[in-house]
């Protein structure tokens, strides 16, 4: 049996609090799916400056070799992982929902899957590979989750609330291979015309008051706000049916 | 006849004894070289057993004697034994000589007995280990039978042939369990490894009232990191292991054992000498487990990966570092060495850090702090306090190294107790501010050495930039580091701690404390101060000057029980039974203690870390500020 | 860093860096003298500067012109270069444990009175009255406006000179600076009024005469509010634009934002939020105006816990926060914050006892903290006695708990018996009001101490002589409190059950009936919230009361939360009227007014008659172990007021000593009786 | 003292002004027939009218004692104190919109979540700037108003191929849709809930660059959040935008007309499959994640049964402070201020009175139910939902009804 080609694509982020290049944080746990998919054959590749520290943060993982397809770490990373997905047509693309640090717009395996065909699943936390298809656990918000079942190619784009990626070992990450691989740099010129500025925190919003009067925004900013219905005088049966009708009828409860 | 039979058997036994040793070494050396100065070592060995590890042994009184006895005779007897029965050198005077011998052996062979088969510790091994006392009678009654006649006290025919029959098989069991058995890893095996360890230690600063506690710079550029079978530690190492006696001292002194994490320190040095004379298991092995395991289930041999199957990760990550073992090994065993040398293996080969390991090693390489604070807020600490920055200044009298605790709440306090104290002192300092790096102590115990390395050659870097006569720190891990460990890396300096400097400033009178402290006192040694170190009266001083009785917990000083504290313990968070700082606060209630003094930012936080209510636990430079009024 | 980062992380306003994020913010302390600081002032700040407060900023409206009067509320004068001298005194007991100092100046424009000191003529943009002052004034002509500005920046000179760190310009409770910006105000039709952009010409001019006498680098900065709430004041979007506006001047070195305008009784309680408001309530108009500006912005307003101030500042609404009522309650709040201690932290409440007190003129002092403001005479950290003695204490209300926890704190074996199955005293019972719950924090930080500390808590015992000589104390001290006095007037008919008290309704020992006569002798927060209880259950109350008006004694910023909520639900509140008399009538009673003034009398047909007449002492156990006590039961006055400690205290006698603090010796209140325990025990 | 000793008196109920007369017939008795209806004036602003003094010369012109029996007058405040007249929202259509700007919220259980309706903000921010309307694309039917949500049109597409996870198809058909009505914007809100994932489908589908993280959108510039939070980025507005929460203040003075529109027939290859949800122990979700929570304050003495019925409706366990404090909740489930602040969608309160503090903790939360033996507490006001009794007695109640609808389904 033909072992599953898997290319895990990574890229370079930044801590957050030195701002020091790093693994990103959802390709690292791409990487960590990879590793722990048995009978694969795992690849891992990046666009960008192979001279960049934090890759061998990827090699400490355990790979012996990184590829690097070369050209400026400011540079659209899209078409040059397109070429290599083309001539070494992995059966499953694996990367982070979002890089972490540049444009982070979380197109990437979208635009992946569109250019090849593949079918995409994004904020998977869990893969397995039964002959040709994949049962993908994607996390949804609030802790809850949902299987998906997809047939390979396929992109898998990995969450935040996937597994922790394993430790980077310095031996392993010393002696891992830098593969690197000259193509032509893409230049975004798009996002050359863009505007970039220091970002203000957003902090969540508190009240919207939309009270006219005075009297109203004063009322709005000192009262208790709210009141429904209310129901007494009632048995406690009858309690709980109310209670539980309400529930149902919000979906909070579905059986 | 008998004559005959007798040289014939002692001859026998050293020869096959010999032939065992020799096979011993074979099995030693077939670890890592290690540069040893051969003759240099076997000669000041009979010095170092004398002087330096009688001082060990001494702490046990029955013991040491009781050793003294039985080993000294037993020496004694077989040179005398060799003259007298094989080269048959008969004269009164060495007979005489050796029923001394060998009586003394006799007297110190029941007082073991009586240890072992008595009242016994549950640390002592059984097994082999309680045959020993008896096969040592058996040598030394059997000999005494075979040699009251030579020494013309009995007549040849007392015995008679049943009774020079049971003389004669006596002697055998003794001179089988002695001579043959310490080559072939029977109990005696201690005495002749023991030797061989004390000329070859791979500490030898240790001998002659020295001391060794920094660990070895590791070759990064090595094809493999770290220790990963037995054969991967140095030849002497597995000699060491080899010198056990399985005491226990080690076991009953590990805070971790006591904690009933999975460590026991004899088992660990017993499963690597299964190890390196494996393949085999531990099935023979006769003390206490690591907690939680049972004996059986570990297996190795000296090219086999030690963990899992020999010893359980977490049995190497529940170690504190805290040297209680080392410093209680009559055999001075280096079980922390061995232990650091194997989590190297783990955290730089296998990327397998324990517990929270990997996220505290990837945020100092990242941060270079194990929290991943923002690196510029390593100074928020002292925001009011206007500390002059030395890259503002260049130069100053004493430098303070504020250490990582400049990010935790617990330990700023501490922090700022001393500017405080050195301000009322009138005391030059300056801090490098957020030029500071973490010193690397945690990611040295956790195994990375490789960002050890970083982070001291960093700091290193930084400190020779600037002028200063000395550093302060109220840490003894960064003490550690940048006194002890820096210094292979090319860096060193005069390093204090700060109860040394406040015993001088108060010995000198610059600081005059004012307020008497009502509560009762107890002062803990930190690992890192104490044995590490060996400052244990400096923060008594300053007790003292405030004007403290202090009243010692059983275990103070150099034997001093850990807080649980130190060698990224509380990082790697192994569970046990119970906690470490937990029992070590039990150590301060039983003597009614209201508050414990410490003189290090781990131990404060841990025994903080213990529920109320329990004593209170301040620095010594806190309570000193607050007797100054400052 | 951990759970409190964002506190500790420091900040730089201008050249100043400021260690923390918390800021106890301007109020008025009413402790200086003839204008000037007194040692009272300098230690009331001084102890917050050790409990680690980052900054202080204090002298709330302190003036910088002889028009804008200082004495209504002894305020620091700084319109006078006499000022500077103590301002050294002040800065540099400040900076001895690393706090920062600021003063808020002003000009109070209409916002006074006149009738005092030099009788000046205020003066207001229009000439527009101030109705809670009753402030008249005259409008402010071009030659006032010039004296004002160089009145402000000298002022700020006075301030730098003195060692200060900044300056706050008040523009937030409509002082002169806002009246100026608010068209409420300000109907001049010259270059300063009219467009938002002449009404603010004022303040503006202000900061540059400032920054003209003091330069760029001294932190000066200003505080705003973030809504007036009238309909024809400013509202947020306008207070944005200023704020905007401010900002980008440059001359401002930081922003303070108060959520509401403050000219009317009803809109001072929410300057200063009791209990009743939820937390932070006005920090959506602070967060506003932090959108539109660029210097770093301050908000106080009922924020008292470190974790609501930790993700106040996380989430980054503000740049600071002031926890000011949390300091006067505690001014240790920060160290204990520092060293994991926050189950320690005397929380405040918002009885607002403190803010009430000012605006009556009357010094700053916490109802639950008597060393507050007292920082010369009265320990906030009680050091251990030489000697251990046994102390017993009866009744767990606030005079026990207090009584409890200082000789606890002391070091001695404290015993304390309450007859009650719960600590709290008459806390618990006013707690049950609404709006009032937050009082039970009193007792909950009392009864986290007191467990702290280990004391032997005795519940549900009742103390009896017999008792107390069994247990073989050193010191005895009774608090046993009070009993509703309902038996004054006879014809009340107390005695045939005909009346029932306020503890009676609050307990929920009687349930409310449909229609309620409530008579409150006392005016207090009792009769007031009794009312409030029985409108919420849905009874028809009539709130009746011999003083000018119901709740006559509660504060400014208290008064309005009860109005507020009387009249939504429609309680009559009906004063100058007297209960002579209450009789039955079939079924129901029948409660006999008697009006103070003209002597008539008038009737109501009631289901229920609450009184609320105040508490009897209870002191049956006092009377009985007075005679056999070493001191009879006498506390010494002397020593008492003196903050000495009591004489009986040295001698090693046999016997024990007694006294007795609270309400069990004459009704008053918490704070009376928690200051008792705390003068009377801090020596034993 | 008898009746007979008793002086006159007035009697005078100053709710009332509605004087009548009781008393015992050896005192002198009003009748004043007809009582002057002062109190009780209503204009027609429904503002009571008193007149103090109309009441003082009423009583101050009898002599005797005038009684007013409150007895079955229902008058109170709460009915009759209403300050402002009630308008309803102004009503808007727009028949020829100048173009379309479509919208897709994620609307799950068929609500329309706050930022959705953050989200239909902007849309009508960019629609109103230059003439346009706000197109709703829905999958399924909506619970709430689209109208009142600022829709000025409706395409709902239905069909079992839409329900549960159907991005690929959703993401055909809001492409037909955006085709069919030339959309000039396509609005998703960027977040977990689908949008985010579906968004990016389209504009990958489309080849648009997509705005994504957009927080202040405007006709021309578009500003997004990027750099892991550090950075922003201004670029013109594109067809495609991923709005993030919070970027406009909902729609609430105007109900538009949501017209609906008919749906295009949609075509689209399907490579995935939805496997449906797995279960998830709510205990190990975070507590301010968490979708329900139930929750328990002072009323609460029957744990026993108060943890069961967290377990059976599947909810996450809370408590107010009070009983954090006592121990019967762990202090890292407390809620409130100095607490956790939780979002959850479902928040029911056993025996919370509501202390400001925990209110405040509440915030977030779509449905709060409280269960309290107190009418009128702080939390009932707050809550959705209040049911007055003992939780002792319904909470079992509401265990059996869950067991027993749970087998029935």
């Amino acid at each position: 049996m033909n072992r599953l080609k898997v290319a895990a694509m990574v890229s370079v982020g930044s801590h957050p609090a030195s701002g020091r290049p790093c693994r990103a944080p959802l390709d690292a746990r791409a990487v960590e799916m990879g590793l722990g998919l048995d009978g694969a054959e795992l690849q891992m590749v990046h666009a960008g400056d192979p001279d960049n520290p934090a890759l061998r943060d990827y090699l400490g993982m355990g790979l012996p070799t990184l590829t690097v397809l070369q050209q400026p770490a400011q540079g659209d990373s899209i078409p040059a992982l397109l070429q290599w997905a083309r001539r070494e047509q992995p059966e499953l693309l694996l990367l982070g929902c979002r890089a972490n640090g540049g444009e982070d717009s979380g197109m990437a395996p979208f635009l992946l899957a569109q250019a090849l065909g593949y079918a995409v699943v994004v904020d998977a936390v869990q893969i397995e590979v039964r002959d040709r298809e994949l049962e993908i656990v994607q996390a949804l918000p609030r802790g809850q989750r949902r299987l998906i079942r997809a047939e390979l190619p396929c992109v898998v784009a990995v969450g935040a609330a996937a597994p922790a990626p394993r430790q980077s070992a310095y031996g392993p990450a010393r002696r891992g291979r830098i593969a690197i691989e000259p193509v032509e740099p893409a230049v975004d010129i798009e996002a050359m015309h863009w505007e970039i500025q220091p970002a203000r925190k957003r902090p969540k919003r508190l009240k919207v008051v939309k009270a006219k009067t005075a009297a109203e925004r004063f009322m709005a900013a000192t009262a208790v706000q709210g009141g429904g219905k209310t129901v007494r005088g009632v048995s406690p049966t009858e309690a709980a049916r109310v209670i539980y009708d309400y529930l149902k009828e919000e979906e909070l409860v579905t059986r | 006849m008998t004559q005959w039979v007798l040289a014939v058997l002692v001859l026998a036994a050293l020869f096959l004894g010999l032939l065992g040793a020799l096979r011993r070494a074979a099995l030693w050396r077939r670890g890592r070289p290690a540069p040893v100065p051969l003759l240099r070592g076997l000669l000041a060995m009979p010095r170092r057993f004398l002087v330096d590890l009688h001082h060990v042994v001494a702490r046990d009184r029955y013991m040491a004697n009781t050793h003294v006895a039985v080993a000294g005779g037993f020496v004694a007897s077989l040179i005398l034994i060799l003259l007298v029965h094989v080269a048959g050198l008969d004269r009164r005077w060495l007979v005489w000589l050796l029923l001394l011998a060998l009586s003394a052996m006799f007297v110190g062979a029941l007082f073991v007995a009586r240890r072992r088969l008595g009242d016994r510790p549950s640390r002592l091994s059984s097994g082999p280990w309680d045959r020993l006392p008896k096969s040592l009678l058996a040598f030394a009654v059997g000999f005494l039978m075979l040699t009251l006649p030579a020494a013309g006290i009995l007549s040849a025919e007392t015995w008679g042939w049943l009774g020079l029959g049971v003389a004669l098989l006596l002697a055998t069991w003794g001179l089988a369990e002695t001579l043959f058995g310490m080559g072939w890893a029977g109990p005696m095996k201690h005495a002749f490894a023991g030797a061989l360890h004390l000329a070859f230690h791979p500490r030898p600063a240790r001998f002659g009232g020295g001391r060794s506690t920094d660990l070895l710079p590791l070759d990064l550029e090595a094809p493999k990191l770290g220790v990963e079978t037995p054969q991967d530690f140095a030849w002497n190492r597995l000699l060491g292991f080899d010198a056990c006696v399985q005491c226990g001292r080690c076991e009953a002194a590990c805070p971790a054992y006591a904690a009933g994490q999975p460590l026991n320190p004899k088992k660990l040095v017993q499963d690597l000498v299964v190890g390196l004379s494996g393949p085999g298991s531990d099935s023979g092995y006769a003390g206490n487990h690591h907690p939680g395991r049972s004996t059986g289930q570990a297996s190795g041999a000296p090219a086999n990966a030690i963990v899992p199957q020999l010893i359980a990760a977490e049995t190497l990550w529940a170690c504190t570092t805290c040297r209680s073992c080392v410093y209680e090994c009559p055999m001075m065993i280096e079980h922390v060495d061995a232990v650091v040398e194997m989590r190297r293996f783990l955290t730089l080969e296998k990327g397998q850090t324990a517990g929270k390991g990997p996220q505290v090693l990837e945020q100092l390489r990242a941060t270079d702090n194990p929290n991943g604070n923002d690196p510029t807020a390593r100074t928020h600490w002292a925001a009011d306090l206007n500390i002059p920055t030395l890259a503002a200044q260049q130069s100053t009298d004493l430098l303070l190294w504020a250490g990582d605790g400049a990010f935790d709440l617990r330990s700023q306090r501490t922090l700022r107790a001393l500017v405080k104290v050195l301000r009322k002192a009138d005391v030059d300092f300056a801090y490098l501010g957020t030029e500071e790096l973490d010193c690397g102590d945690v990611a040295r115990r956790l195994g990375d050495e490789a960002t050890f390395a970083d982070l001291a050659r960093r700091n290193i870097a930084t400190l020779s930039k600037y002028g200063f006569r000395r550093i302060v720190t109220t840490d003894p891990h960064a003490l550690h580091s940048l006194r002890n460990e820096y210094p292979a890396f090319g860096g060193r300096f005069n390093v204090i701690h700060h109860s040394a400097l406040l015993a001088e400033l108060l010995q000198q009178g610059r600081l005059l404390p004012k307020k008497p402290i009502q509560e009762r006192v107890t002062y803990h040694d930190p690992c890192y101060l104490g044995r590490y170190n060996g400052e244990t009266e400096a923060p008594r001083t300053v007790l003292e000057m405030l004007g403290v009785a202090t009243q010692e917990m059983e275990r103070h000083g150099l034997r001093s029980r850990c807080c649980g504290g130190g060698g990224g313990a509380p990082v790697t968070d192994i569970p046990g039974e119970r906690r470490i700082p937990d029992i070590r606060m039990e150590d301060a209630r039983a003597i009614g203690a209201g508050l414990v003094a410490v003189a290090c930012p781990n131990c404060a936080v841990m025994l903080e870390g213990v529920v109320q209510p329990r004593p209170e636990v301040r620095d010594l430079v806190e309570l000193l500020a607050d007797s100054l009024g400052v | 860093m951990g759970q409190f980062d964002a506190l500790f992380q420091p900040l730089t306003l201008n050249q100043l860096t400021i260690r923390n994020r918390i800021v106890s913010t301007a109020h008025a302390e009413v402790y200086a003298e003839d204008g000037m600081t007194t040692e009272r002032y300098v230690r009331y700040y001084e102890e917050k500067a050790k409990g680690g407060v980052g900054l202080a900023i204090c002298g709330g409206s302190s003036p910088v012109s002889i028009d804008s009067p200082h004495s209504w509320w002894n305020s620091v004068n700084v319109s006078t270069d006499r000022i500077i001298p103590y301002f050294k005194n002040l800065s540099e007991a400040m900076h001895k444990h690393g706090a920062k100092i600021m003063i808020q100046l002003t000009h109070m424009g209409r916002r006074s009175r006149w009738d005092g000191a030099d009788w000046p003529n205020l003066i207001t943009p229009s000439g527009v009255r101030e109705p809670v002052h009753r402030g008249t004034a005259k409008t402010i002509e071009i030659e006032d406006i010039q004296r004002v500005i160089g009145d402000f920046a000298q002022a700020v000179r006075r301030v730098k000179e003195g060692g200060l760190d900044g300056a706050e310009i008040s523009a937030a409770h409509q002082h002169l600076i806002d009246q100026f910006w608010s068209p409420r105000t300000n109907h001049r039709t010259d270059e300063y009024g009219g467009s938002l952009e002449n009404r603010i010409r004022f303040g503006l001019q202000v900061f540059e005469a400032i920054r003209e006498e003091v330069g760029r680098d001294f932190c000066v900065g200003l505080r705003m509010c973030g809504d007036e709430f009238h309909e024809d004041g400013l509202n947020h979007e306008d207070l944005k634009a200023i704020a905007q506006a401010y900002s980008e001047s440059g001359l401002v070195d930081f922003i303070s934002v108060v959520g509401s305008g403050a000219d009317t009784h009803n809109t001072i309680a929410n300057v200063i939020p009791n209990m009743a408001y939820p937390p932070e309530p006005f920090l959506h108009l602070a967060a506003g105006i932090k959108e539109v500006v660029d210097v770093p912005v301050m908000h106080a307003q009922n924020i008292k816990d470190p974790v609501q101030a930790q993700r106040i500042l996380e989430e980054g609404y503000v740049d600071l926060v002031g926890m000011t009522r949390a300091h006067i309650a505690d001014p240790y709040l920060v160290t204990k914050i520092r060293e994991g201690r926050v189950d320690q932290i005397r929380q405040c409440v918002g009885a607002n006892y403190c803010i009430d007190r000012q605006y009556q003129g009357l010094d700053v002092l916490c109802i639950q903290n008597a060393a507050t403001s007292r920082e010369q005479s009265m320990p906030h950290l009680i050091e251990k006695a030489p000697r251990r003695r046994r102390v017993v204490v009866v009744g767990g209300g606030p005079a026990g708990m207090e009584a409890a926890r200082v000789s606890a704190e002391r070091g001695h074996e404290v015993i304390l018996l309450e007859k009650q199955e719960e600590l709290g005293g008459q806390i618990t019972i006013a707690a049950k009001a609404p709006a009032r719950d937050q009082m039970a924090g009193i007792t909950r930080w009392m009864s986290m101490e007191l467990n702290r500390l280990g004391i032997d808590l005795r519940l549900g015992v009742t103390a009896t002589p017999e008792l107390l000589r069994e247990l073989e104390a050193e010191i005895v001290v009774l608090a046993t409190g009070g009993t509703p006095n309902l038996e004054e007037h006879a014809k009340w008919g107390a005695a045939e059950g005909l009346v029932v008290s306020s503890w009676d309704i609050l307990t929920g020992k009687t349930a409310p009936a449909k229609n309620v006569l409530v008579y409150d002798a006392i005016s207090q927060f009792a009769g007031v919230t009794c009312a409030d209880y029985l409108a919420a259950k849905g009874s028809l109350v009539e709130l009746v009361t011999p003083d000018v008006r119901a709740g006559d004694d509660l504060g400014g910023t208290t008064f309005p939360i009860y109005y507020r909520k009387l009249y939504a639900a429609d309680v009559i509140m009906t004063p100058d009227r007297e209960l002579i008399e209450v009789y039955r009538e079939g079924d129901q009673l029948v409660a006999v007014l008697r009006n103070e003034y003209t002597g008539s009398e008038e009737e109501r047909v009631v289901d229920q008659v609450v009184v609320e007449n105040g508490t009897l002492p209870v002191d049956a156990l006092y009377l009985a172990l007075k005679s056999e006590s070493r001191n009879r039961g006498q506390i010494d006055l002397e020593a008492l007021y003196a903050a000495r400690p009591q004489p009986g205290l040295d001698a090693h006698a046999e016997g024990f000593l007694l006294y007795r603090i609270g309400d069990c010796v004459s009704m008053r209140n918490i704070h009376a009786a928690i200051y008792d325990a705390l003068r009377l025990c801090k020596d034993f | 003292m008898s009746d007979s000793q008793r002086p006159t008196r007035k009697r005078l109920d100053p709710r009332e002004t509605e004087l009548g007369q009781v008393g015992n017939s050896d005192r002198r008795r009003i009748n004043r027939g007809q009582p002057q209806p002062i109190a009780t004036a209503k204009r027609a602003g429904q503002r009571v009218r008193r007149d103090p003094r109309a009441e003082r010369s009423i009583s101050a012109g009898s002599a005797g004692r005038q009684r007013v029996s409150l007895r079955g007058l229902v008058t109170t405040g709460a009915e009759t104190i209403t300050t402002s007249v009630e308008t309803g929202p102004r009503m808007v259509r727009i028949d020829e919109p100048a173009f379309l700007v479509s919208v897709v919220p994620d609307a799950p259980s068929g609500r329309l979540t706050g930022h959705d309706r953050d989200l239909l903000g902007v849309a009508r921010s960019l629609a109103d700037a230059g003439g346009g309307a706000v197109l709703m694309i829905l999958f399924g039917p909506l619970k709430d108003d689209p109208g009142a949500a600022g829709a000025d049109r409706v395409m709902t597409f239905e069909g079992p191929g839409f329900a549960g996870y159907a991005p690929e198809l959703r993401s055909a058909a809001v492409i037909d849709a955006a085709a069919q009505t030339a959309s000039r914007h396509l609005l998703f809100p960027d977040s977990a809930e689908g949008g985010g994932e579906l968004g990016r489908r389209v504009a990958a589908q489309l080849g648009e660059r997509p705005a994504t993280g957009a927080w202040r959108v405007d006709p021309e510039r578009t500003t997004c959040r990027i750099a892991a939070g550090k950075q922003d980025q201004v670029r013109p507005t594109p067809r495609v935008l991923l709005v993030a929460a919070e970027a406009a203040d909902p729609v609430s003075d105007a109900l538009y007309e949501a017209r609906p529109l008919p749906t295009p027939e949609v075509v689209g290859a399907v490579l995935l499959e939805d496997g449906g949800r797995i279960a998830v122990d709510p205990d190990d979700v975070a507590l301010a994640e968490a979708e329900f929570i139930v929750s328990a304050g002072n009323g609460v003495q029957d744990w026993d049964s108060f943890h069961q019925l967290a377990t059976r409706l599947g909810a996450a366990e809370a408590g107010s402070r009070v009983v954090v404090d006592a121990g019967f909740i762990p202090r890292f489930r407390q809620v409130g201020a100095t607490g956790t602040l939780v979002t959850a969608r479902g928040y029911l309160a056993f025996g919370i009175s509501g202390a400001p503090q925990h209110l405040q903790g509440i915030t977030q939360c779509d449905h709060v139910i409280a269960v309290n033996t107190e009418l009128g507490c702080d939390m009932m006001k707050r809550a959705s939902l209040s049911v007055v009794g003992d939780a002792q007695a319904i909470m079992p109640e509401l265990i059996r009804l869950v067991e027993v609808e749970g087998e029935q389904a």
